[in-house]
């Protein structure tokens, strides 16, 4: 099949919808000439013009307000944050307005607003730029939150997110811009709510996020070695999540290790946990254990950006202790 | 236009004006009652900057507002029935009883939305008039905040952002001279607020915002530039609140003087002089006019007295679309 | 001993710190004349003068920068949201530079600023003036946050948060403002980081915080008659976070109910719950359960508003399906 | 002062930029060698406004810089060692390695801390000018930002706030023209981003930022007034960016004869010609002077070659003071 970079499958998702609905556009920094902080919407300037690809100035609470004006007047913006860590600047709109709204009027106006945004440390970036605070909007009621892994997920997700009548925050990862996947051409929509078996296994369920499904993988391959045998589960969307799926496994391998890049203190794995502490308890052979980040901010030194957030030789680690 | 016409225009708009005091007043009585739960924020004494603006407004145009919200509303054409029994959290208000006094709404209408969050409506102003750009629609969008607003970030985003993109948007601040206690003078270094335009590039222009006449015929100019493509701009409208900022304010940052010698400029009284001189009504009319729209805001209160409590699955709908 | 309201003892502790400590300064909107949107400020405009207690305009962030500054060339300042949903705008300087200035800086330079707000529902002021998002700091290495439910809790607390070098998030709830309690009039420390037992008990361990404490309390005055015994232990400090109370209680009841008024998923008890799946697992009789906030935001309504986060009949039907 | 102070004077102005120019393209080289891990954002070409302004300063004032940050700390007297060995990630660095090019700061000395958020520093310079108004210490705080930050809300609170309290601080917008892609005029509908300062009751003073004496002498203006308790100024410093925003700029934006048009403007070349017109200087000088700064940048290189990497325990180290 037709293979595609995660950045390329993301770009072709918003291409395709662009043509599709004259109604979708987008907005942000640099993301006209200069293609966006990370390349993604290069190109899409040329075919789509400035009137729907707009370079915006460096006011994110004013131009996520804008979008949240436009979508609920009857567009469908898709916002770019050059950075996750500039989503701080903006919550006001997101949470307190875009979210609520729908709610606030009683049911009558919508906002189908869409947020991208990279997530997430590896380029040395630093404290500020290098975060993963995606937990934060899974707390909010009226948001949806989606976090692929994989080129593929990225393309029908993405769909799934503009056509969405809501708010969705579309968190992308910097070190996943560049791996490669199958991509079908035509468009195609992946259900938001529907988590990803991404490799079956009998002695463990490893619930996985963003760059950690492909960590958790590795994980799994050495293990098969010392004949442990690593359930996978990405619930490539954090709301709607997809319980079932992982309760499933989890009563199939009696045994859970949730594993994220964000700080693991109130992290989203922390809700996962909980949810099997409290639904899936009886199936339950061993603790719960969770692999997040460290209480710390992001450093920018290499070693130490590395020790920071979960890497492949951890998940071995606990895994073998969980299943030991 | 001709002079019956504009007589009878200027009759709705005293009609307007004394709804809006009529139903703020009402809503005051009902609050020291203690039949609301959550505060409001009224805008006694504001009525002409709302009616002015509005007037000017065509099918199709939006608006954003802001906590003081109920005058925009009502001089949108609210149903205040409906906006009583959002106040009393009824499922027959606006919200069904889900956003009280802070969100009172009706985009289908053009109103898009009260909120709770100062300066928070100032940017989705902007948003759509973008809509209306980017669909040629000819809409234009009246986006009303107070003085405290501008000392807010977004107001300065937004603006830029309109400006630069020239979008159909009126910016209109109503400067009541207040925040919740802060007096203006000292929450700013400048004399008008209507010159922070310039920072911009856009027009700005400080209006008497208790003169319903002063406030449309600016608010004329500016959206007509607005249609015609000309981009933004800033109106100040210079105003005063008679009643404490909220149900609990025991207002200990101002003299009773002042607000009453601020009365003498009350935006009603002027119009109905006005009328009166100009002989195109007589005490009579005017009383009976008051009588008429006191019982509808009665009649407001008693519709919400009568309608029924949400039921209990409202608090799991509406969270999505 | 003499008593104070939660209020009331909030602005001692200000006051006593201000006496003693001419760095310390107060800055919000409406915090002088007016006395704070709550009035916990009355009357110290009159003490301090303009110069420490000062009003500031509708600016959020820009205050909340202003603190950080004032912080880090020496100052103590304490900043008053009016509603703890405004923090959203002031984010970044709480999260991306107060949080993270002294460890970007490799240890020099620090931040000692508190923040005070009220959080919490009740008041009917609806969607944006409702919410408890205190979990979201929690995620943030760098800050502590602290969330007192009793007038003695407050008072002390509040003294430890002005005399810490860091930024601190501290708590308040609007319903607690006028609850009474013993109050010493010298000034004390409560510890930052030590949970307190409010009622010990054997067949359920119930961790409630802020509001809730005194709402598990009720639910265990009731349960009694039914012989079930409960013990009540409140966090105090989520960040640090006392473990071990919380551990060794669950030892001793073998059963865990959490109970907070944020929003249940992904709510600082999903940390708590979390914790205890991992580290206290061999100790669990009966699944953990969460009693939070419903996935809405919070309806104006009084009947609805009081149905989206528990209430005292909730935590006596969870707790009798715990025990039983 | 006299001439020879005088010279004296400008010739350390112009050993500070040209050390400024030669580290910015020490760190370049390094960072094509793929030395550094992540990006660096150079201010070549930008080296009269930092030099200028700061030479303005005297012991315990404070600035904020930007993520543009190297110019500024070393015109406050920053060791290029410890700052070469901060890029390389070494304990020797600035932050033990932690913070990075972005996170360069020195309190003790007086530099706040560059700031990897647009705007994100403005509201800290005002703070900082704050805690000198209080403790009536009349240090002064200089806050640097280039011209995008003007669009964000932080500038305009900050602004409005140091107003209000008149508070001893000068925000320095560095104005290259240019955002990471978007030009100014783009993101403005203004000519002078110091006509912003209207906006806030503040002097406004645009000056050509590659002037060195131009900028000191406006500098030296807006210090002495916020020493004397006169309140803040807005200084527009108009300059020009030579490398890329950033490591991935491939700079379609811009085309290469623009860049080269714009170098004939260069705050070094105008110095050196200056110096050497008035005999301060003879080519020979000046050629020893490149020499003795080249070495000291290739010294720092090597200093942080040679330097350690952080322990792992520095991770979990400095989270909490
Ligand atoms: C972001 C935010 N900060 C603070 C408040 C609390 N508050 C509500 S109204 C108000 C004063 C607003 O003043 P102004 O903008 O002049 O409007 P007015 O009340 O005079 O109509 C304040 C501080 C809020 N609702 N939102
Ligand atoms: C809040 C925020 N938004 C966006 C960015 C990404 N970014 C970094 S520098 C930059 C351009 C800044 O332009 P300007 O303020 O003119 O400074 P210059 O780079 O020209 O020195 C952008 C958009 C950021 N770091 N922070
Ligand atoms: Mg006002
Ligand atoms: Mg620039």
């Amino acid at each position: 099949m037709r293979k595609l970079t995660y950045l390329e499958s993301i770009r072709e998702a918003m291409q395709q919808q662009m043509r599709a609905n004259e109604k979708v556009f987008l907005l942000g920094e640099d993301i006209g000439v200069y293609g966006g902080g990370f390349g993604v919407t290069e190109g899409l300037l040329e075919e789509f013009g400035e009137n729907r690809v707009r370079d915006t100035p460096i006011s994110e609470l004013g131009f996520t307000g804008v979008a949240v004006g436009a979508a609920l007047t009857g567009l469908r913006p898709i916002v770019e944050f050059q950075f996750s860590d500039f989503i701080v600047l903006a919550l006001d709109q997101i949470v307190n307005q875009a979210a609520k709204i729908h709610y606030m009027y009683g049911g009558k106006g919508s906002v189908p607003l869409v947020i991208r945004t990279p997530g997430g440390s590896g380029t040395g970036a630093a404290a500020q730029h290098s975060q993963s605070l995606e937990a934060w909007l899974t707390h909010i009621p009226g948001i949806k939150v989606i976090q692929p892994s994989t080129p593929y997920d990225a393309k029908g997700l993405l769909k799934a997110a503009i056509d969405d009548p809501n708010p969705v925050i579309f968190y992308e990862h910097k070190l996943l811009y560049k791996t490669i996947g199958d991509v079908p051409e035509t468009p195609y929509t992946i259900p938001i709510g529907k988590a990803d078996v991404k490799k079956e296994g009998t002695d463990l369920t490893v619930v996985a996020t963003s760059i950690m499904v492909s960590r958790a993988l590795e994980a799994a391959e050495e293990l098969k070695k010392e004949n442990i045998s690593l359930e996978i589960i990405d619930p490539r969307t954090l709301v709607p999540l997809d319980e079932r799926s992982i309760l499933q496994s989890v009563k199939k391998t009696g045994r859970l290790l949730v594993v994220y890049e964000a700080v693991k203190r109130s992290g989203y794995g922390a809700e996962i946990a909980s949810i099997v502490a409290e639904k899936g308890f009886e199936y339950l052979k061993a603790p719960i254990k969770r692999l997040g980040g460290q209480a710390v901010p992001i450093p920018s030194n290499k070693k130490l950006e590395k020790a920071a957030v979960p890497q492949v030789e951890d998940i071995i680690e606990v895994a073998k202790g969980l299943v030991r | 236009m001709n002079v019956s016409t504009q007589n009878e225009k200027l009759k709705s708009l005293y009609e307007q004006m004394l709804m809006i005091r009529c139903f703020e007043e009402e809503v005051e009585r009902n609050m020291k009652k203690n039949l609301f739960h959550g505060t409001t924020h009224l805008c006694i004494g504001q009525e002409a900057t709302a009616v002015g603006v509005c007037s000017i407004l065509k099918q199709g145009d939006n608006i954003t507002s802001t906590h003081r919200g109920h005058g925009h509303s009502i001089a949108m054409g609210a149903d205040i029935n409906k906006m009583m029994a959002e106040l009393f959290g009824k499922v027959t208000g606006y919200s069904k009883g889900k956003g009280g006094s802070l969100h009172i709404a009706d985009v289908e209408s053009g109103n898009l939305g009260s909120n709770g969050i100062v300066g928070g409506g100032i940017p989705i102003a902007v948003g759509a008039a973008l809509t209306a750009q980017i669909e040629k629609s000819k809409h234009v969008t009246v986006c009303f905040f107070g003085d405290g607003a501008t000392n807010q970030g977004s107001f300065h985003e937004a603006l830029n952002l309109a400006s630069i993109w020239q979008l159909p948007v009126i910016f209109v601040c109503e400067n009541n001279e207040y925040g919740m206690s802060s007096h203006i003078k000292d929450m700013v270094n400048i004399e008008n607020l209507s010159s922070r335009a310039d920072a911009y590039g856009i027009p700005g222009v400080t209006v008497d915002g208790n003169d319903v006449i002063n406030v449309m015929e600016e608010t004329k100019l500016a959206v007509d530039r607005a249609r015609n493509g000309r981009g933004p701009t800033l109106i100040e409208a210079k105003t005063y609140r008679y009643s404490g900022h909220s149900k609990s304010d025991k207002q200990v940052y101002r003299t009773d003087e002042e607000v009453t010698e601020r009365k003498e400029f009350d935006p009603i009284l002027r119009l109905e002089k006005k009328m009166i001189k100009s002989c195109m009504v007589n005490n009579q009319e005017l009383q009976e006019i008051k009588y008429k729209i006191n019982q509808q805001v009665e009649a407001a209160t008693q519709f919400a007295l009568k309608s029924e409590e949400p039921e209990l699955n409202e608090l799991f709908a509406d969270v999505y679309a």
